[in-house]
């Protein structure tokens, strides 16, 4: 039998355990258990009167375990653990039953929720006695830190960090920072110019000494784990020599091949083969298309650089892919999002029917700088519509889309119906919406002001947009077609062109990024967050953050302020130099292992290595999560996961069926 | 008889391989007949129950016992070797962990009659005999013993000292478990403790395997005679169901070597309660199929394809330790009996 | 715990499970009614009926002519952002109004769906001729002539039965529907 | 060769005859053979669903009972039959309880189904089985200039089956464009012609019916084909009606695509059952040169 | 006896999801059976099969295993492997009579208390209907089997 000493403490947690658990009866019979050497049972655990009736045992009783039933593990663990600490006991002698959350709280049947209790007390005694002291792992916090993606959230958390004093290593995989903002005309609600207020920070971020910018790259390889990650990053070939360049544009006024800008104006207009995606652009270097330049393609051309006046030639085109290693402590990951493609809804014509618009191709038309020099203007480039229709909720809101809300798109579909009023007077705006979501500070004013601008609502999802007229009124237009559910009547809405607000999306390749750097990604392919409510810009893996629309749709506001929350998670650990990580990690027994490599590709944080020279596997402990699955693998049963081995579970699986399980006896 | 220390060794539901590997140590078998006196061992000396019945208790020294306890009449045996030895050893894998003959313990009595008396191509019984335990004849009353519906393992009826894995032994690990016994026996050499499992390597098979080991992902499962194995690569790898990994070695990997998968019959590594258990794990762990980030039934569907090419999972992860595994039995029509 | 159940529990219950959701995860964002091609002629848009039968209102749905109106075009059903089968809501609504007698009396539909049921039970095929006089004394006097000129040309065309044909073992094949419910065998 | 269950349904057997001998014929010409389903009954239509569900299914089902016991695959011509047919099948596996109520009916007729067929369309045979490259190579008389109207209807791509596109489908433009006519854009192809209203809801039904033909007519239309005898019923016995109605004078021929590719594939107007319409398709013969086979 | 019958089922949870779900189906106050006995594994992924097999042998009527849905798992995978090893386990409990409701790998995010509480209702009503499993009496017959085998002690020799 257990030499060990077993305290164990049931918590009335006020009426929430003992209206519904004696537990005075569960604390009377904890204490005839094996090993038990007391039991308790006290009002409130977690006071510090509860904590002071456990320091107290473990020093004047001499306990050498702890249990105390009460609430979950995740509420109070790190409090009783504390306790134990304090009175010198090591904190993993400690178990918890969760008396509350997984018992008393889901039941008004008191005997068999007094019952349940025993069985989960019993369970943690059962365990406790077979638990290892444990000491936590230090690990070193290298300084310096990857952000990935270049968008305003980005931006603002490699500003935050770099400002108080750290290496930030911004990577972006287009040629310039800014990212969705950039594209845009104005911001709602107050309809700042979007441009105005993202360019100070972009040169902001290409001027700082404590930024390496490098755009036109990508991850491609994350090894390692909190304080102590290699990124490989793939600088591709610009075929621009950064060091001379000075940006003159020369260059791209003299190239002579044109292509469709599919990128910066989503097919609205045009670029040159050696481009910068916007005159703004950080860094100012233009980059060269191999795909489509003249010399790439036939060999012959080089305009640009015989016109280039950089000494040396800023033009190389033997420029080749850098590969980089970059050691970091810290990973912010704000990749964005992408719109969601309107052509999946056939019904509304996007592509058929010429004069239906994405929300992004009307943002580049409004934009003076864009490719109508800000006119509103259908296809044709010339005629202004006399009346418009913006169509709410294309792909969100809809199972058989996107089940989500895609939250900007009633405010930025309001901020096109103003547009709209303010360059064309006299045109007709119909916003078909189903519900007007306009939370935020001065949006539901936003919304007020349309109201007062005479934009004329209907509150339906748009069913079809058609071009097939049925009376003379609806000849040569668009015709829209949606239940006015507020007279509860179908309409058919003539107008001259159709805005669709599609759905916030993923990225295509999330859930690719999600596993090379080794985290989590929903259903819809945005970045799990450690918790909705409290942790909302951490991941479940430790130092890794998210900032912005890759965790979910969100506006500028917002992203702003997660990119300066994961700054600020960031710098924070960076300040302490070096954090303790729990120590439930696995350990296989060298002695005993035959290098069967069963385990070797169990481990999703490669923390699993296999020497060849000894065929032996083993476990990187700081690699290591510890979840345990390499253990549930190991047919040889030589791979401990601590605070969960198999002598631990097997007792708690005994101690738990403690009143059905059959006589330990001999025959 | 001398005072030379005595030797049993007697049988139960077995083969018969084990008393064949007792004497397939080679010329060490001298020396075993030079140190001890054998008191009984129906395979090669002609002793009667009676005379076992006859000897004081623990006159025996050590008692090899071999067979899985099948039937009243293993029981009745066990007990009495276990009073007249002062060393019960369960020797191989049918008295260790129930073995081939455990593998009934899948099915019921009756339908291990009904195969062994009737559905069997081979068996030509038209007036539907069965074993009876009391028939009477001219001469009296003839009994057979009962016929259990469980196999159990020896230290599920008695208390045994020592555990000898394997089906049967090999013999450098017989050789040396016997080098002990004689030492402790004549030199009064430290016995290893009470409930210990001897003669094995104490690490997996695979540590002794010499074919090419590497990360798996196995996306088919094939039968033996399904698949000519690449030579000198795992034969896991190649989706030949190996029991290399869960199995403790000794061996020497005499089966993978030759082309066929381990079929685990040295049992669990000790610390392991359920050699099945483990071996499905492992195998079902490096099953090639079900990414994250396919739909929920698409990940089961495929997983279940693969898992579709494992005939017989019981049968094969517990071949050898079924009656030793933490189920014992499967449940029959309802229940156990 | 044997509240009374909901119209919108009754009307789900009606429904198999392979035919979406339940009416109760409706948005009420119109699409089905700006989907509809009937909905002009409906008095109360398909949304407002799924409303209707979510907010209990009984009486009024089975008064509504909005469900025998329905085409089964199944346009609604397949662009319902919600999942909702909103044509099989309809023909659940139909059974319930047809079971409990609860339509309203000047509707053509559940009559013809009644004749057309019985001539089913009896030959196990449909044959217009004996179809047509069962609703057509419904009619307008200008869709009666209508209707009797274009059945005239359409047998002048050879494409009117003159014989109802009928299946080889018609008492197996009633007893076949009366296994199922005593309608239709029975007449 | 080939072969099928052909399940004409009662309206192929007198009132759309044509359409049951243009789809024998066609398909003569790829080598699939369509055997009429032997003791068929009627599938319900969509009335039987009001009465009640499972009686419904079964009706269908022991149709399909009846094809698999031939060990052949079911096809219907009719959108409606088919539409009862896909889904009873479908929904006939993935419900066991369902299942088994049905078979319990459906053994007072010495029938049992299985589950082991598949249903198709006649459209689908075209679009998938012999698919338009093989159309194409069989054309012996291509239908330049004829501009053909696709009218789908609703039940050949609704509801919505797994995988299928049923707000933009191409299939049957591809098969138009494999017999050498020219597809229109007809924008309302997909809206229902209003045929089970016919009946019920007058009113309604001639309105969709003109909304369709003003919709063909205006895409430039030559004539409005169809996959469905209801559609095609609809669309061409009522334009009078609608005429009269609406004080249009619309006289658009509506031809199943059967019979259009009949003609493309040089078979002679008789056999497809042409000369039966109310609509007079004269008008197109002329614009297409037609080359009749024996 | 059997009348009042109410299984013990025993749970393994994972830390991250179902574990999380349990805590807030209590914390909604949600009432659903009191039969399942959760016990905290990091991760669906850490259940070894012994683990169901021990809890069976001893004298569970169920075991249910949780975790988080596919695809979301807090350590990427583990829950993928959780069911490749479940998928097998179960075709192996198919042979030793375990009825299939008996043991259930279930999906369970943290937000969703409500499923997880539906799903030990759910499978709580199973296993009451298939009645008490109770392995030792029922399938070992009472014949006496010890639980804790004499369990070999590891000696190299």
């Amino acid at each position: 039998m257990n030499e060990e000493k077993v305290g164990v403490y049931v918590c009335h947690c006020g009426t929430n355990i003992a209206k519904v658990v004696d537990v005075v009866d569960v604390a009377t019979w904890a204490g005839e258990q094996p090993n038990v050497e007391v039991a308790r049972e006290y009002k409130f655990m977690c006071s510090s009167l509860g904590q002071e009736l456990i320091e107290q045992d473990i020093k004047e009783k001499g306990l050498t375990r702890v249990v105390v039933a009460s609430c979950s593990p995740h509420m109070h663990e790190k409090t009783f653990r504390g306790a134990c600490e304090r009175a010198g006991l090591n904190p993993f002698l400690f178990e918890m039953a969760n008396i509350r959350e997984h018992d008393s709280w889901i039941t008004d049947d008191k005997v068999a929720a007094t019952q349940k209790a025993k069985s989960l007390t019993n369970a943690a005694i059962a365990r406790v006695v077979h638990h290892q002291p444990l000491e936590p792992i230090p690990v070193e916090i290298n300084p310096n830190t990857l952000i990935v993606g270049g968008g305003i959230a980005g931006i603002t958390a490699a500003l935050e960090l770099a400002d108080a004093g750290n290496h930030v290593y911004l990577v972006e995989r287009e040629p310039s920072i800014g990212g969705h903002m950039a594209q845009l005309d104005k911001t709602f609600p107050t309809l700042d110019c979007s441009a105005c207020i993202l360019t100070p920070k972009m040169v902001d971020v290409g001027q700082h000494a404590n930024i390496t910018l490098l755009t036109w790259s990508e991850v491609e390889e994350l090894d390692g784990y909190l304080g102590n990650f290699t990124a490989t990053v793939r600088k591709k070939a610009r075929y621009v020599n950064e060091e001379v360049c000075t940006g003159c544009g020369i260059c791209i006024e003299k190239c002579p091949a044109k292509v469709l800008d599919e990128v910066f104006e989503v097919g609205m207009g045009t670029r040159k083969v050696i481009y910068r995606p916007f005159p703004q652009a950080v860094p100012k270097y233009p980059v060269i298309d191999k795909e489509n330049c003249i010399y790439f393609l036939r060999g012959k051309c080089k305009a640009c650089e015989l016109f280039c006046p950089t000494e040396p030639n800023s033009i190389d085109f033997t420029q080749k892919d850098e590969i980089l290693k970059l050691q970091v402590g810290n990973i912010i990951l704000a990749t964005g999002y992408d719109l969601f493609d309107v052509k999946r809804i056939p019904q509304y014509g996007y592509g058929r029917l010429k004069n239906v618009f994405t929300s992004l191709e009307f943002e580049r038309m409004v934009n003076a700088s864009g490719p109508t020099d800000g006119k509103i203007v259908l296809r044709d480039g010339k005629t202004p519509p006399a009346s418009v229709a913006i169509v709410h909720c294309v792909g969100s809101r809809d199972e058989n889309y996107h089940k989500y809300c895609s939250k900007i798109c009633c405010m930025y579909s309001l901020k096109f119906a103003h547009l709209v009023h303010e360059r064309i007077p006299d045109a007709e705006v119909y916003n078909c919406y189903i519900d007007m979501r306009t939370p935020g500070k001065g949006y539901e004013e936003f919304y007020h002001r349309l109201l007062e601008e005479g934009t004329n609502f209907i509150r339906g999802k748009v069913a079809e947009i058609t071009d097939a007229p049925r009376i003379p009124a609806e000849e040569g237009k668009l015709v829209v077609q949606v239940e006015d559910t507020l007279i509860g009547r179908q309409r058919r809405v003539p107008v001259d062109m159709v805005i669709l607000s599609p759905a916030m999306e993923a990225k295509p390749d999330s859930k690719e990024v999600s596993q090379l750097f080794k985290m989590g990604c929903d259903f819809d392919g945005f970045f799990t967050e450690r918790h909705p409510k409290l942790d909302p810009v951490a991941t479940m893996t430790e130092g890794i953050y998210i900032a912005g629309a890759c965790q979910g749709p969100k506006d500028v506001p917002e992203s702003v302020v997660q990119g300066a929350a994961a700054a600020a998670r960031v710098a924070g650990l960076i300040n302490r130099g070096t954090v303790m990580m729990e120590p439930v990690r696995a350990n296989i027994d060298q002695d005993k292992c035959s290098g069967c490599r069963i385990c070797n590709n169990m481990c999703p944080y490669n923390a699993i290595v296999f020497h060849e020279d000894r065929h032996v596997s083993e476990v990187i402990t700081a690699l290591c999560q510890g979840c345990g699955t390499c253990v549930a693998a190991c047919p040889s049963g030589i791979i401990t996961g601590a605070h969960f081995t198999n002598d631990q579970v097997f007792s708690e699986i005994e101690g738990i069926l403690w009143d059905v399980r059959p006589e330990k006896v001999l025959a | 008889m001398s005072d030379k220390p005595k030797l049993a060794m007697y049988w139960s539901a077995s083969c018969g391989g084990c008393e064949i590997s007792v004497l397939n140590i080679h010329e060490h078998i001298l020396t075993v007949d030079e140190v001890f006196d054998v008191a009984f061992f129906p395979c090669i000396a002609d002793f009667k129950v009676h005379h076992v019945e006859s000897y004081p208790d623990g006159y025996i020294d050590v008692c090899l016992w071999n067979g899985a306890v099948r039937n009243s009449e293993g029981e009745h045996m066990a007990h009495l070797l276990r009073q007249k030895s002062k060393f019960m050893v369960a020797y191989g894998s049918c008295a260790y962990e129930g073995c081939i003959p455990a593998l009934s313990n899948l099915t019921s009595k009756e339908a291990t009659f009904n195969t062994v008396y009737f559905d069997n191509p081979s068996i030509d019984n038209p007036n539907k005999v069965l074993p009876t335990e009391s028939v009477q004849v001219t001469e009296g009353e003839l009994t057979l013993p009962t016929f259990w519906n469980t196999v159990k393992s020896l230290d599920q009826v008695i208390d045994v000292d020592y555990y000898l894995p394997g089906c049967p032994p090999e013999p450098p690990q017989i050789w040396a478990v016997l080098q002990v016994i004689v030492g402790a026996l004549l030199e009064g050499k430290p016995l290893p403790p009470k409930g210990s499992l001897v003669g094995h390597s104490g690490v997996a098979v695979c540590e002794e395997c010499p074919l090419e080991k590497s990360e798996k992902t196995i996306t088919k499962f094939f039968r033996p005679y399904e698949i000519v194995p690449e030579p000198g690569v795992c034969l896991l790898e190649q989706g030949i169901v190996c029991n290399g990994p869960a199995t403790v070695g000794g061996c020497g990997a005499l089966c993978p070597q030759v082309g066929m998968g381990c079929r685990g019959c040295y049992g669990p590594l000790p610390g392991v309660e359920d050699q099945g258990g483990k071996m499905l794990s492992a195998i079902a762990s490096v099953i090639g199929a079900g990414e994250a980030g396919m739909d929920e039934h698409e990940i089961e569907r495929q997983i279940e394809a693969v898992v579709d090419t494992i005939v017989d999972p019981a049968g094969t992860f517990y071949r050898f330790s079924m009656a030793h595994s933490l189920l014992e039995r499967a449940k029959v029509n309802g229940k156990g009996e | 715990m044997s509240a009374k159940p909901t119209f919108s529990h009754e009307i789900s219950n009606l429904m198999y499970k392979s035919h979406g959701n339940p009416t109760k995860s409706c948005i009420q964002c119109g699409t089905c009614a700006g989907t509809c091609p009937v909905a002009e002629y409906m008095d109360q848009t398909p949304r407002r009926l799924i409303g209707m039968i979510n907010a209990n209102l009984k009486e009024e749905v089975l008064a509504s002519n909005t469900y025998w109106f329905c085409a089964s075009c199944y346009h609604c059903t397949v662009r319902c952002p919600s999942q909702i089968d909103i044509a099989g809501v309809m023909y659940a609504v139909k059974r319930y109004s047809i079971w409990n007698k609860s339509y309203s009396e000047d509707l053509v539909g559940p009559a013809f769906s009644e004749a057309f049921v019985k001539i089913i039970a009896r030959s196990g095929r449909s044959y217009e001729p004996i179809l047509a006089p069962t609703y057509m004394f419904s009619m307008e006097p200008k869709e009666f002539v209508q209707e009797a000129f274009n059945a005239t040309k359409m047998m002048l065309k050879g494409r009117i039965p003159v014989l109802p044909t009928r299946i080889k073992h018609i008492k197996n094949f009633q007893e076949m529907i009366r296994r199922i419910i005593p309608i239709g065998g029975e007449s | 060769m080939k072969k099928y269950a052909l399940f004409p349904g009662c309206s192929l057997e007198k009132m759309a005859a044509s359409y049951y001998r243009s789809s024998v014929e066609t398909t003569k010409k790829f080598g699939v053979e369509l055997q009429e389903l032997e003791d068929w009954n009627c599938c319900g239509a969509t009335t039987y669903s009001y009465i009640d569900e499972l009686l419904a299914n079964t009706l269908v089902a022991r149709n399909l009972a009846l094809a698999e016991k031939e060990g052949l695959d079911f096809v219907a011509p009719c959108s409606a039959c088919y539409k009862n047919a896909y889904f009873t099948n479908k929904y006939i596996k993935e419900d066991p309880d369902l299942w088994e109520h049905i078979n319990y009916a459906l053994e007072q007729d010495d029938l049992q189904f299985h589950g082991s067929i598949e249903v198709y369309h006649i459209i689908d045979i075209f679009a998938k089985e012999i698919g338009p490259e093989e159309i194409k190579a069989k054309v012996t008389n291509p239908l330049n200039g004829l501009k053909v109207a696709p009218y789908y209807g609703c039940q050949i791509v609704r509801p919505r089956k797994n995988g299928e596109e049923f707000e933009n489908p191409q299939f049957f433009e591809e098969i138009i464009d494999a017999m050498g006519a020219e597809p229109v854009d007809f924008a309302e192809r997909l809206r229902c012609c209003g045929a089970s209203l016919i009946m019920t809801n007058r009113q309604a039904a001639l309105e969709m019916v003109r909304v369709l033909l003003n919709n063909a007519l205006n895409s430039g239309a030559d004539v409005i084909a169809t996959a469905c005898p209801l559609c095609q019923v609809n669309l061409e016995c009522y334009q009078t009606a609608v005429n009269e109605e609406f004080g249009t004078d619309f006289k658009m021929p509506v031809l199943y695509f059967t019979q259009i590719m009949g003609l493309a594939l040089g078979l002679p107007r008789k056999q497809l059952g042409i000369g039966s319409e109310l609509v007079s398709a004269a008008p197109i013969f002329s614009q297409v040169m037609v080359k009749e086979g024996k | 006896m059997s009348e009042n019958f109410e299984p013990v089922i025993v749970g393994f949870l994972c830390n991250w999801c179902s574990y999380r779900a349990a805590d807030l189906a209590g914390t909604a106050r949600l009432k659903y059976a009191p039969n399942m006995r959760p016990i905290r594994v990091m991760c669906s992924g850490r259940v070894d099969p012994q683990f169901v097999l021990k809890a069976l042998r001893n004298g569970a009527d169920g075991v249910m295993i949780a975790g988080c849905h596919p695809g979301e798992c807090h350590y990427v995978s583990g829950n993928i492997k959780a069911l490749r090893r479940f998928v097998l386990l179960k075709k192996m409990l198919r042979q030793l009579g375990v009825e299939e409701e008996r043991v259930q790998l279930v999906w369970a995010s943290a937000s969703e208390g409500i499923i997880l509480a539906e799903k030990v209702d759910k499978m709580t009503a199973e296993v009451r209907a298939l009645g008490p499993l109770n392995w030792n009496k029922t399938v070992l017959g009472g014949n006496g089997h010890p639980v804790v085998k004499a369990e070999p002690v590891a000696e190299e020799v």
